[in-house]
C-alpha cells in the first residue's frame, strides 16, 4: 500500500521531468509551418528536414565541433593540474592550505558575470580571443576548483599507509602517483571527468562572450536563433535535443559511480 | 586523518594557482581599476575615486534585482528542498529500478542552460506550448510569460525547480543510502513509525549532505543567468531581472565599464561572505558530524 | 601580438591599494611559514588561524567600506582609519 | 519473558533456492528456555545474524515457524514481537538526549509520560547511565552509547528477549570486560531471555549457560561450555573451541587401536566398538591439554618430533610433529619438556573418534 502510493508520486514526478523534453522532441520532428499552424500532442507528418538542416549548415553543425573541442581541452587541463593539488591538499599540511582551498572554493562560487568583461578584455590582448583554448581557460575558472574539491574528496577515502608502503618500497614519487595511486582513484577521475564535462558543456555566458565565429559553441549559435526574426521553433527544438545527447550518453557510462559523486557531496 | 606537515607540497598546488589566479585575479584587479573610473575608451579615463559605487549603491534597480534575486533564491529552497527529499524519500533502494531512476533524474542537469530555457519557451507558449496552451484553452486561465510578470515568475520558478530538483534528490539520495540498515532495524523493533523514523533518523543523518545541497543551491540560484536570460530576457518589463542579468546588461550590453565594475565588486563580495558562510558549514562537517 | 597591462587601465590608488594586499599576503605567508600559529578562540565565534582573522577582517572591512560610501557623505580617509583600525582589533583579539 | 521455539528453519535469500548450498540456513531446530542467557556461537557468515534476524522477526524464514511461548509468530514483524535488540555498533537517535533515547520505545507504545518517566530511571540506574540522562546521547563513549541501545530494550517491561548482534565489537578492550559483567548482572537480576551472538569464543563461554554453535548455516552442537569443550560432536567445535584448537589426526581402525601412518594409538574399548561398524573417513581427536608429552619411551608411548616452543604465561604450547601431522600440546610450565624428541601418550578416555567430521559416541 505504503509502497504503491511512494511508486505513483514517483512515477508522476517522471512525467512531469519528461513531459517538456518530449515537448521540445515533438516540435524538433515537425515543420515550422506544421507547429505555427495547429496545436498537436505528437507530430502527425514526422519530418527530419530540422536534423537534416542542421546537419547540412556548417555555422550549425560546426557549433557542435566547437562546443566538443573546448570541452575536451577543459577537461584535460583541468584533470591535469587538479590531480597533484588533490593530492596536496588530501595529504599536506602546508603554509597557506586552508585559505588557498577555500580561495579555490569561491572561485566555484563567483558569478561568472563578474568575469566576463575583463576576460573579454584579457583575451583579446593575449590575442586569443575567439580560440578554443579560449573558453576552455576561462572556464577553468569553476572547472579546476571542482575538479580539485571531487577529487580530494575521493582522495582522503584511500588510506595514507598506502602511500607511506609505497615510498618505504623505494618509489619515486611521480611513478607512485601515475602507477600506483591514480588506478587506485580511478573511479574518482571519472567522476571529476563527468562534472568538468558537464560544467563546460553547459555554461553559456563566458563561452559566449568569448567567441566571435571560429570558435562559436552550440549553446551560443541557439540563442542568435532566438533573437533573429522569424523564430524557426522546430530548428531551434531540432538543435536542443541535439544539445541533449551528449550529456545523456556521458550519464549512461558514469551512472554506476555518479551517485558516489553526489554522495561526496561536492559538485 | 593527521596530514603530514610540508610545505613543499606547494609545488603540487602551483599549476592550478597559476591557472585560477590567471582566471581569477588579474581579472578581479581589472574590475577593481575600472571601478574607480570613468572609462571613454582605450586609455581615456578619468579617476573619479568611489562615485560608482556611490552610484550603485544607491541606484534603485540594483535594489530591486539584489530583492528579486533574494526572493527568489529563498523561493528556490523553500520548494526544491522538501521536494528533492521527498523523491529521495520515494527513490528505490535496490534492483534495477535505481539506475533508471538515477539517470532520468539527472538527465535535466546534464541539458546545457541555454537549452533549458529553449525548453521551457517551446513548453510555455501561450500558442504553440503544452503548458501555455493547456493553461489558456483547457482551463481557461490566461498565461502569458512574456506579458503578465506573475506569469514570468511561475514559469521561472518551475523552470528552475523542473532544471535543479533533481541535484537535491540525489544528494539526499546518496544520504540516505548511507544510513546502515541497522539504523531502520532498531527503529522497527522500538516502534517508530515511519514519521518519527524520517525525523530522528533519515533527517539527523542526512543533515551533512543536505547542508551541501542547501548551499549549493542558495549560491548557484544566486548566480543564475542563462535560463532567464533565454526563458524572458530578464522581463517583461524588469521582473525577473536578477543580479546576473543586470550586471551583464550594464557590463556587456551598454559597456559601462566604471558602473559595472563597481557593481561586479558589490556582487562579487556578497558572494564571497556566503561562500565563506558555507566553507565553515563544510568543515563542521568534514570535522566529525559525518553520517 | 605583445602583451601589456594597458587595458587594465591601472591608477595610482588601484596599484598601491592591490600591492598591499599581496604584500600583506606574502607576508603572512612568510611569518606562518617561519613561526606557524595555533588555532584559537577569540570574540569571534569560530576558531581562527592569524590568516583566517585577516580573510575576515577584510571581508568585514569591505562591508563597513559599503555602509559608509553607500550611507555617509564623509571623507574616505577617516573610513581608512576605521578600518585599519578595525583589522587591527580582528587580528589581534579575534 | 518467553521461551523461544524454532521449528524446522531454513531460510534462503534467494528467491527460488534448489540446491543445499542456497541456503544461508539450512535447517535449525531448536529451543531456548525461558530467562537462559544463550550464545551463537560461530565464523563470520555461518548465518548467525540470519538466525538472529529471523527471532526478532527483521526476516521471514523460507521454511519453518518460529514460536514465543508456544504461539506462532513466524509472519509478525519486529515491533508486534516484544523483543529488543542491540547492533553490533551502537545505534542511537543522535539528535535526542539520552533521556528520550531511552523513552522513544515506550513514547511509541503510547504510554502515560509519567509511567515513562519511572521506567527511564529505573533502568538508567541499573546501567550507571543517570548522570548522563540530560546530555546528548551522540556524544557518549561507545559503551556508553551500547548501555543506551540496550536499556531501550530493558525499559518495555514487556520485553520477552533481548537479542545481541556481537555488541562488544567497538567496544576498547578494557571496557568490553566491564561490559561483559555488566550484562550478567542484569541478566541475573531481571531474568530476561538473553541471545548473544559473537565469534568470540571467550565472550560466548563466559557469558551463556548454553552455547550453540553454527557453522555453514547449521547448529552443530548446542551445549554448557563444558560439554562443548570435552565431547565437541563435530570436528569443527573441536576445532573452533579451545585455544589451539583439538588435535585431528586422520586414522585408520584395526581391533581397539588406531593407525596413524605407521603408529598405533590404543584406544577406549566402547569407543572402538561402537567405531567398527562406521563408515567414512575416520579422524582421531585429542585436546592439546590432555595430551601427554613424556622424556622417555614406555608403555603405549608415541615417539615424535618437537618443532616449536611457546611460553605463554602459566602455560607452553609444544607444536610436534607426528609424521605428516601437526600437533599442540599444552603444558603447565612446571612440567619439563624434552630437547628434540618427545614420546606422547594418548590417554583413552580423552581421545575422541569423528567419522565424516562427527563424534562417534
Amino acid at each position: 500500500m505504503k509502497g504503491r502510493k511512494k511508486f505513483v508520486g514517483l512515477a508522476i514526478y517522471f512525467i512531469l521531468l519528461l513531459v517538456p523534453i518530449y515537448w521540445m522532441l515533438n516540435m524538433s520532428l515537425r515543420s515550422n509551418a506544421d507547429i505555427l499552424a495547429s496545436f498537436a500532442l505528437y507530430p502527425k507528418d514526422i519530418t527530419l528536414m530540422n536534423y537534416m538542416n542542421i546537419f547540412t549548415d556548417s555555422s550549425w553543425y560546426m557549433g557542435y565541433v566547437n562546443s566538443m573541442i573546448y570541452v575536451a581541452l577543459n577537461t584535460a587541463i583541468s584533470l591535469f593540474v587538479a590531480l597533484p593539488a588533490a593530492y596536496a591538499f588530501s595529504r599536506y599540511q602546508f603554509v597557506g592550505d586552508k585559505q588557498l582551498f577555500f580561495w579555490l572554493l569561491t572561485n566555484r562560487m563567483a558569478p561568472a558575470a563578474v568575469f566576463a568583461l575583463p576576460f573579454f578584455q584579457l583575451y583579446s590582448t593575449v590575442g586569443l580571443l575567439d580560440t578554443h583554448i579560449a573558453v576552455a581557460l576561462a572556464h577553468c575558472l569553476f572547472n579546476v576548483p571542482l575538479a580539485v574539491w571531487i577529487l580530494e574528496g575521493f582522495m582522503s577515502g584511500i588510506p595514507r599507509e598506502i602511500d607511506e608502503t609505497a615510498f618505504i618500497d623505494g618509489y619515486s614519487f611521480p611513478r607512485f602517483f601515475i602507477t600506483i595511486f591514480i588506478p587506485l582513484i580511478r573511479a574518482g577521475v571519472g567522476v571529476t571527468a563527468f562534472f568538468c564535462f558537464m560544467f563546460s558543456w553547459v555554461e553559456l555566458l563566458l563561452a559566449r562572450t568569448l567567441t566571435v565565429t571560429e570558435a562559436k559553441p552550440i549553446s551560443a549559435i541557439m540563442t542568435r536563433t532566438i533573437s533573429a526574426t522569424g523564430l524557426d521553433y522546430g530548428l531551434l527544438a531540432a538543435a536542443g535535443i541535439l544539445t541533449i545527447v551528449p550529456g545523456a550518453m556521458v550519464i549512461w557510462f558514469v551512472r554506476n559511480h555518479m551517485a558516489k559523486g553526489f554522495a561526496l557531496g561536492r559538485v | 586523518m593527521e596530514k603530514w606537515p610540508n610545505n613543499r607540497a606547494w609545488l603540487l598546488v602551483l599549476p592550478v594557482f597559476v591557472i585560477v589566479a590567471f582566471s581569477a585575479i588579474i581579472p578581479l584587479m581589472t574590475v577593481i581599476n575600472y571601478s574607480v573610473q570613468d572609462i571613454f575608451g582605450p586609455n581615456q579615463a578619468i579617476f573619479v575615486g568611489f562615485e560608482w559605487f556611490r552610484e550603485m549603491l544607491a541606484d534603485k534597480r540594483l535594489h530591486d534585482a539584489l530583492w528579486r534575486q533574494f526572493l527568489f533564491s529563498g523561493l528556490v529552497l523553500v520548494i526544491e528542498m522538501p521536494l528533492g527529499i521527498l523523491i529521495a524519500l520515494a527513490m528505490p533502494k535496490k534492483g534495477w529500478g535505481v539506475s533508471l531512476c538515477l539517470v532520468t533524474i539527472a538527465l535535466p542537469l546534464l541539458i546545457p542552460w541555454n537549452t533549458i530555457g529553449t525548453i521551457w519557451i517551446i513548453f510555455t507558449r501561450p500558442d504553440i506550448g503544452l503548458f501555455g496552451a493547456g493553461m489558456n484553452s483547457l482551463l481557461g486561465i490566461p498565461f502569458d510569460h512574456t506579458a503578465r510578470p506573475l506569469d514570468a515568475w511561475i514559469t521561472v520558478m518551475l523552470m528552475e525547480v523542473w532544471h535543479w530538483t533533481p541535484l537535491v534528490a540525489l544528494l539526499a539520495y546518496a544520504g540516505l543510502r548511507a544510513i546502515p540498515e541497522a539504523y531502520y532495524q532498531a527503529a522497527r523493533i522500538d516502534g517508530a513509525s515511519a514519521w518519527s523514523t524520517f525525523l530522528y533518523i533519515q533527517l539527523p543523518k542526512m543533515r551533512g549532505v543536505l547542508t551541501i545541497a542547501f548551499l549549493l543551491r542558495f549560491m548557484d540560484s544566486f548566480l543564475i543567468y542563462a535560463e532567464p536570460f533565454v526563458l524572458t530576457g530578464g522581463g517583461p518589463g524588469n521582473s525577473t531581472t536578477f543580479l546576473s542579468l543586470y550586471l551583464v546588461k550594464i557590463a556587456l550590453l551598454q559597456f559601462d565599464l566604471g558602473p559595472g565594475g563597481a557593481f561586479s565588486l558589490i556582487y562579487f563580495v556578497i558572494v564571497l561572505l556566503f561562500s565563506f558562510i558555507f566553507y565553515q558549514a563544510l568543515e563542521r562537517i568534514g570535522k566529525g558530524d559525518k553520517v | 601580438m605583445k602583451f601589456t597591462l594597458a587595458w587594465m587601465e591601472w591608477t595610482v590608488p588601484t596599484a598601491i591599494f592591490c600591492s598591499t594586499i599581496i604584500a600583506i599576503v606574502i607576508a603572512m605567508t612568510i611569518w606562518q611559514t617561519v613561526s606557524p600559529s595555533l588555532e584559537r578562540r577569540g570574540f569571534l565565534p569560530i576558531p581562527t588561524t592569524p590568516g583566517d582573522r585577516l580573510f575576515i577582517g577584510i571581508l568585514t572591512s569591505v562591508y563597513i567600506f559599503f555602509a559608509w560610501i553607500g550611507l555617509t557623505q564623509f571623507s574616505p580617509w577617516i573610513l581608512l582609519g576605521i578600518v585599519v583600525c578595525w583589522v587591527l582589533v580582528v587580528m589581534i583579539w579575534g | 519473558m518467553a521461551r523461544i521455539e524454532l521449528n524446522e528453519v531454513a531460510h534462503s535469500y534467494l528467491p527460488k533456492p534448489v540446491k543445499d548450498s542456497d541456503y544461508a540456513l539450512k535447517r535449525i531446530h531448536n529451543v531456548w528456555e525461558d530467562g537462559a542467557a544463550c550464545a551463537l556461537l560461530g565464523p563470520s557468515g555461518c548465518g548467525k545474524t540470519t538466525l538472529l534476524n529471523i527471532v526478532s522477526g527483521l526476516l521471514i524464514p523460507s521454511k519453518g515457524r518460529v514460536l514465543y511461548d508456544g504461539k506462532e509468530v513466524t509472519a509478525l514483524p519486529p515491533e508486534k514481537r516484544n523483543i529488543a535488540q542491540v547492533f553490533q555498533f551502537p545505534v542511537l537517535y543522535d539528535t535526542m538526549s539520552v533521556y528520550n533515547n531511552l523513552a522513544f520505545p515506550l513514547r511509541n507504545r503510547g504510554i502515560h509520560e509519567k509511567a515513562v518517566r519511572e521506567r527511564v530511571l529505573e533502568i538508567a540506574d541499573i546501567l550507571d547511565l543517570t548522570d548522563f540522562l540530560k546530555k546528548r546521547a551522540a556524544g557518549l563513549a561507545a559503551d556508553a552509547k551500547q548501555k543506551i541501545s540496550l536499556g531501550r530494550g530493558l525499559v518495555r517491561s514487556d520485553v520477552a528477549a533481548i537479542l545481541f548482534d556481537e555488541p562488544l565489537t567497538v567496544i576498547d578492550p578494557q571496557l568490553k570486560w566491564h561490559l561483559r559483567r555488566k550484562l550478567k548482572e542484569i541478566h541475573e537480576k531481571l531474568k530476561l531471555t538473553f541471545i548473544y551472538v559473537t565469534h568470540d569464543q571467550v565472550e560466548a563461554l563466559t557469558f551463556a549457560d548454553q552455547v550453540a554453535v553454527m557453522f555453514e548455516g547449521e547448529i552443530v552442537q548446542i551445549g554448557s561450555p563444558q560439554e562443548l569443550f570435552e565431547n565437541p560432536e563435530h570436528r569443527f567445535v573441536g576445532y573452533f573451541i579451545g585455544s589451539p584448537g583439538m588435535n585431528f589426526l586422520e586414522c585408520t581402525l584395526e581391533g581397539n587401536r588406531a593407525h596413524v601412518n605407521g603408529t598405533e594409538i590404543l584406544l577406549d574399548e566402547t569407543t572402538a566398538e561402537k567405531s567398527r561398524n562406521k563408515k567414512g573417513n575416520l579422524a582421531l581427536g585429542i585436546r592439546p591439554m590432555y595430551l601427554g608429552v613424556h622424556p622417555n619411551p614406555g608403555g603405549d608411548r608415541v615417539k615424535a618430533d618437537i618443532r616449536m616452543v611457546e611460553d605463554q604465561g602459566n602455560y607452553r604450547i609444544v607444536t610436534l610433529k607426528l609424521g605428516k601431522h601437526t600437533l599442540k600440546a599444552s603444558l603447565s610450565e612446571e612440567r619439563p619438556i624434552p630437547e628434540k624428541e618427545a614420546w606422547l601418550s594418548f590417554p583413552t578416555e580423552w581421545t575422541r573418534l569423528f567419522a565424516d567430521g562427527w563424534l562417534i559416541k
